[in-house]
């Protein structure tokens, strides 16, 4: 297993009159390569959630294994370094964390504080560079003169340069257009298949989640109230309204043609080809 | 004309609101004195380098006052308004006619130290006698020294980052 | 100004360069119209030039090239407050366009430069304050709000303002779906109302087909100028225009793939259900017609 | 706690005043009876004072004692070492410094306790609207200090997420030398400045959209409105000075 959740809780600012519980004994394991998505609303402890995973929050109550690491509420400051090179994080907009006066010295910074010779660190950079789909002719450009989206590659070129075996993204596309979208989900994919890459996505893009995820997470409150493959979770469009999440468009639709008589003997399709799939498979013939 | 002024007013304000977050946030403590340092000082300087005037003086009076009143010190917030906003004019008018490092910054920068070091003698002493303005002196010249050090490397990093902030296109 | 009052907004060959030489244009030669009352909205991928030509419209930036002319007023260094009087914007970053400490000084923010007396003040500002469903909230600092909280106190300072036309830049894409759909609902609400004219700048689909119309801007040029159903008909091309491919044309290309043969031009989810319900069933008898609300 | 903040600030500076003024041992009892009935009328309980003292309790000893040692020859001498005199005056001296220390802080943590940062800075403002007459532009550094005070949260929040994710990146904060953590600063300051640098630039552009020209032709929706119970607290301020002018006297 990958990641391990058991029982896991935090408190900010426990053991103050201000401490408001954050998560509340989640458990929840994601296999070897896996490709977890963690959906829920804006306050329901996404983000808390996959704080844990690097320890930028240790939990308070409860542990969790990432791979070969162990993290508990009394794992000290000194034992993170394996840990933090371990687990990527690409937080929203991280083009915010771009600092270098140049691309190059920008992406090799991450492997430098691991302990990565300079000169290993600047070709290491430019070979990233061209992983994002960004060519070798922008290392020694500074961030600044770069689009938003541009920026957006250079971040995380700097968070797979450090080589991580577990990718975490916060809502990676948020912002950007939608071709911006598209390419980003699937150069996240790719590391995912090619590379094996145990991926952690939180997002509000259903769309994605159907498309891409192996598994899903719904966070409320603090809970983790549902887990399963997205098949579970979005073969069950009236618990997800109930709930005000959103549906994908494609079982939005085909919920819509059931109503007129239409079955889906393969479970509730999720994306516009698998839909097409089954229509395909009843259409009649001649 | 008035635009131009209007984002010269907005960037003071904003770089005041920086310079009173990180105060309040980042507390670094200092073994050797019991006391702490702040990076107020690096806000102050670094917006008076970059920007020149109005907003130099803007930013260290206005955080000077603030940072005190949100803190829990507001007895020294009037004192603070004074000597921060000195400091801040004091650097930003320097600094505005010199380029290069040393003259451009690092002499400015001792102008202004000096000057909140002195003030803050002044103040204490006129509060709680000449002895309080005594012991405020090596806990202000480690604070002073520190926001120096950072905001030379600061500046150097920012207009190597965005090379128009050299040139003070603000200004 | 009488003659011309079809048109609320008028823009004629407009063009404008960024300061730094070494870049192209930004805007060239766009000309368009607006007509009272309408939604316009405007696409195009991420520095295509559509959010220079918002700011562009509010006199926001000097353009180098072409007229504007907003309500029969000729924007000109002159005239540049008549014509922000008429026009509320609101943009992308909700937290950058927050001016106030609290939400009731943030609504008040415009009418106190338009020098309102403070008693009408209160009226107006509390009745925004109503009319986007923040009125719990007139005390609270723009810290504590979310996202979708904040772009709503913006639009009840346009409330507040009554103006005739309605600038959305990009107002919706930094915010959750929930808080998107909120807007959306409220701003399709205001447009209703009172007759606002609505210019959306968007990546988004559904808002993209509130609109009456849609114009594409490539490169600082207006490349494209029709009815959604038209621009939606452009199938996966459409990705390159910076809009999402809806839902119904992706279903169209991958039934297509399968040697399935879907009716031709964009169709509405409703269209597409109702066409394909009706082919699967491929009886003779006569398909009662759907009830969709 | 519903006095006018402007009144506040005066207050409070006055009362400055008043502990200077103050010399002897009946002036600093009627002060801590002034103090006292001052925080009695706040319904702030007494532990938030107390609390507001320990962070300088080092610097409140180190004075006393400077005071204690170097005070002015005068009085009674009790102990004496080189050129250290201990005497009657020295630890007078050191036992009014130290009230007036407790008084001063006991005052502001009043003050902070019972008013809201905004109000303070309106209230300063609004202060220093004489000042319009010497060509000070008061409004506009209202209006400036009013949106400081708006973006302190927004990029205190900001500086939190980038650090996250520095910290993602490998960097220790808050470890090391002094030396070692000025270069840590680095990856946080950069882009907190240069965020701010945007948002100010979004910021200036967003208000002249909403119609905003200068500070000059405006009018205004957040007032202060002087009350009775401001007058009051006058009439009683008065009164204490008043008798700490007798005590002087006398």
């Amino acid at each position: 297993m990958a990641i391990t959740f058991e029982h896991v809780g935090y408190t900010y600012q426990a053991d103050t009159p201000l401490a408001t519980p954050a998560l509340d004994d989640v458990s929840l394991t994601v296999p070897d390569h896996g490709y977890l998505a963690v959906i829920g609303h804006t306050g329901s402890g996404k983000s808390t959630l996959i704080q844990q995973l690097n320890a930028l929050l240790k939990p308070t109550t409860g542990q969790l294994t990432v791979d070969e690491f162990t993290i508990t509420p009394t794992t000290t400051n000194a034992d993170l370094k394996p840990l933090r090179q371990h687990v990527g994080m690409v937080f929203q907009f991280p083009e915010s964390q771009l600092f270098e006066e140049t691309i190059q010295k920008d992406i090799a910074f991450g492997p430098q504080n691991f302990g990565m010779a300079e000169t290993d660190a600047l070709a290491l950079a430019d070979q990233m560079l061209t992983q994002v789909g960004l060519d070798a002719s922008y290392a020694q450009r500074s961030p600044f003169e770069l689009s938003g989206g541009q920026m957006r590659r250079v971040a995380i070129a700097g968070v797979l340069a450090m080589h991580p075996q577990v990718l975490v993204l916060d809502e990676p596309t948020a912002g950007l257009d939608p071709q911006g979208r598209q390419e980003m989900m699937a150069l996240f994919d790719r590391l995912h298949r090619e590379r094996g890459l145990t991926i952690v996505l939180v997002t509000h893009q259903m769309e994605d989640v159907a498309q891409y995820a192996e598994q899903v997470a719904v966070m409320r409150q603090g809970k983790l109230v549902k887990e399963g493959t997205p098949q579970e979770i979005f073969g069950d469009p009236d618990w997800l309204r109930a709930n005000q999440l959103d549906v994908p468009r494609a079982a939005q639709f085909a919920q819509d043609l059931t109503a007129h008589g239409v079955t889906w003997p393969q479970g509730l399709p999720l994306t516009a080809s698998a839909l097409a799939d089954q229509l395909a498979a009843q259409w009649p013939k001649g | 004309m008035a635009k131009h002024n209007l984002k010269q007013e907005i960037l003071a304000a904003v770089l005041a609101a920086l310079t009173i977050a990180l105060s309040l946030m980042i507390v670094i403590p200092v073994p050797a004195t019991h006391g702490m340092v702040t990076l107020c000082e690096v806000g102050i300087y670094t917006s008076a380098i970059l920007f020149g005037n109005p907003v130099g003086v803007f930013v260290g009076g206005a955080s000077g006052f603030m940072i005190d009143v949100l803190s829990g010190y507001p007895e020294w917030c009037l004192f603070s308004l004074v000597i921060h906003g000195l400091q801040g004019l004091v650097v930003a008018a320097l600094a505005h006619r010199a380029s290069g490092v040393v003259r451009g910054m690092v002499l400015p920068m001792l102008a202004g130290s000096l000057v909140m070091v002195v003030g803050y003698y002044l103040a204490t002493s006129l509060l709680f006698g000449w002895p309080a303005g005594l012991a405020s002196i090596p806990g202000n010249l480690i604070q002073v020294g520190f926001g120096l050090v950072v905001t030379v490397a600061l500046v150097a990093s920012l207009t190597r980052f965005n090379p128009k902030l050299s040139k003070g296109m603000i200004r | 100004m009488t003659q011309r009052m079809e048109n609320i907004i008028e823009v004629h060959d407009l063009a404008y360069q960024y300061p730094d030489a070494d870049q192209r244009a930004a805007l060239d030669g766009v000309s368009f119209d607006v007509h009272p009352g309408e939604w316009l909205a405007i696409v195009g991928h991420n520095g295509s030039g559509k959010s220079t030509l918002a700011k562009a419209l509010d006199g926001l930036l000097p353009f180098t090239q072409g007229t504007v002319t907003v309500g029969g007023v000729v924007l000109s260094p002159e005239t540049v407050w008549q014509v922000r009087a008429q026009i509320g914007m609101i943009f992308q970053n909700p937290d950058n366009q927050f001016v106030g400490a609290t939400v009731e000084d943030d609504v008040a923010f415009g009418l106190e430069n338009r020098q309102v007396p403070r008693d009408q003040m209160l009226t107006r500002v509390a009745a925004a304050l109503d009319r986007v469903g923040m009125t719990k909230f007139a005390n609270r600092a723009p810290s504590s709000l979310s996202g979708g909280q904040k772009q709503r106190v913006a639009l009840a300072g346009i409330v507040a303002m009554a103006p005739k036309i309605l600038i959305l830049d990009e107002a919706t894409s930094m915010l959750d779906p929930q808080g998107r759909q909120a807007m959306l609902a409220l701003v399709k609400e205001l447009h209703r109302e009172q007759q606002l004219t609505v210019i959306s700048i968007t990546h988004d689909i559904d808002e993209a087909a509130s609109a009456n119309r849609i114009l594409v801007i490539d490169d600082g040029h207006l490349i494209e100028e029709n009815v959604p159903a038209a621009i939606f008909a452009q199938g996966e091309r459409l990705m390159d225009l910076g809009l999402d491919v809806p839902f119904t044309a992706k279903l169209a290309a991958a039934l297509q793939q399968r040697g399935i043969t879907p009716p031709t031009g964009y169709q509405t989810t409703q269209e597409m259900e109702e066409w394909l319900w009706q082919s699967l069933s491929n009886t003779s008898a006569t398909p009662t017609k759907p009830t969709h609300p | 706690h519903r006095l006018d903040p402007r009144n506040k600030l005066m207050l409070s500076f006055c009362y400055i005043i008043l502990v200077f003024l103050a010399n002897n041992w009946l002036s600093y009892v009627i002060l801590i009876a002034f103090t006292l009935g001052a925080i009695r009328a706040s319904t702030i309980r007494l532990g938030f004072f107390l609390r507001g003292i320990r962070p300088l309790i080092w610097l409140i000893l180190f004075t006393v004692d400077l005071q204690l040692l170097f005070s002015p020859a005068g009085g009674h001498v009790y102990w004496h070492w080189a050129f250290i005199n201990i005497t009657q005056f020295g630890v007078i001296n050191a036992g009014y410094i130290f009230i007036r220390f407790l008084l001063i802080i006991m005052m502001s943590t009043l003050l902070t306790l019972s008013t809201q940062p905004l109000d303070i800075a309106t209230g300063l403002a609004s202060l220093m609207k004489p000042l319009r007459w010497v060509k000070v532009p008061v409004d506009t550094l209202a209006m400036m200090l009013s949106i400081a005070l708006r973006f302190v949260p927004t990029l205190m929040d900001e500086a939190q997420k980038i650090m996250n994710a520095q910290r993602a990146r490998g960097v220790d904060f808050g470890e090391g030398g002094l030396f070692k953590q000025a270069k840590s600063l680095l990856p946080l300051m950069v882009p907190l400045f240069m965020s701010a640098f945007n948002r100010a630039e979004d910021l200036s552009i967003a208000m002249e959209a909403r119609g905003y020209q200068d500070s000059d032709h405006r009018s205004q929706y957040r007032i202060l409105t002087w009350q009775r119970r401001d007058t009051v607290t006058w009439v009683l301020f008065a009164v204490g000075l008043a008798l700490i002018l007798i005590c002087r006297r006398w």
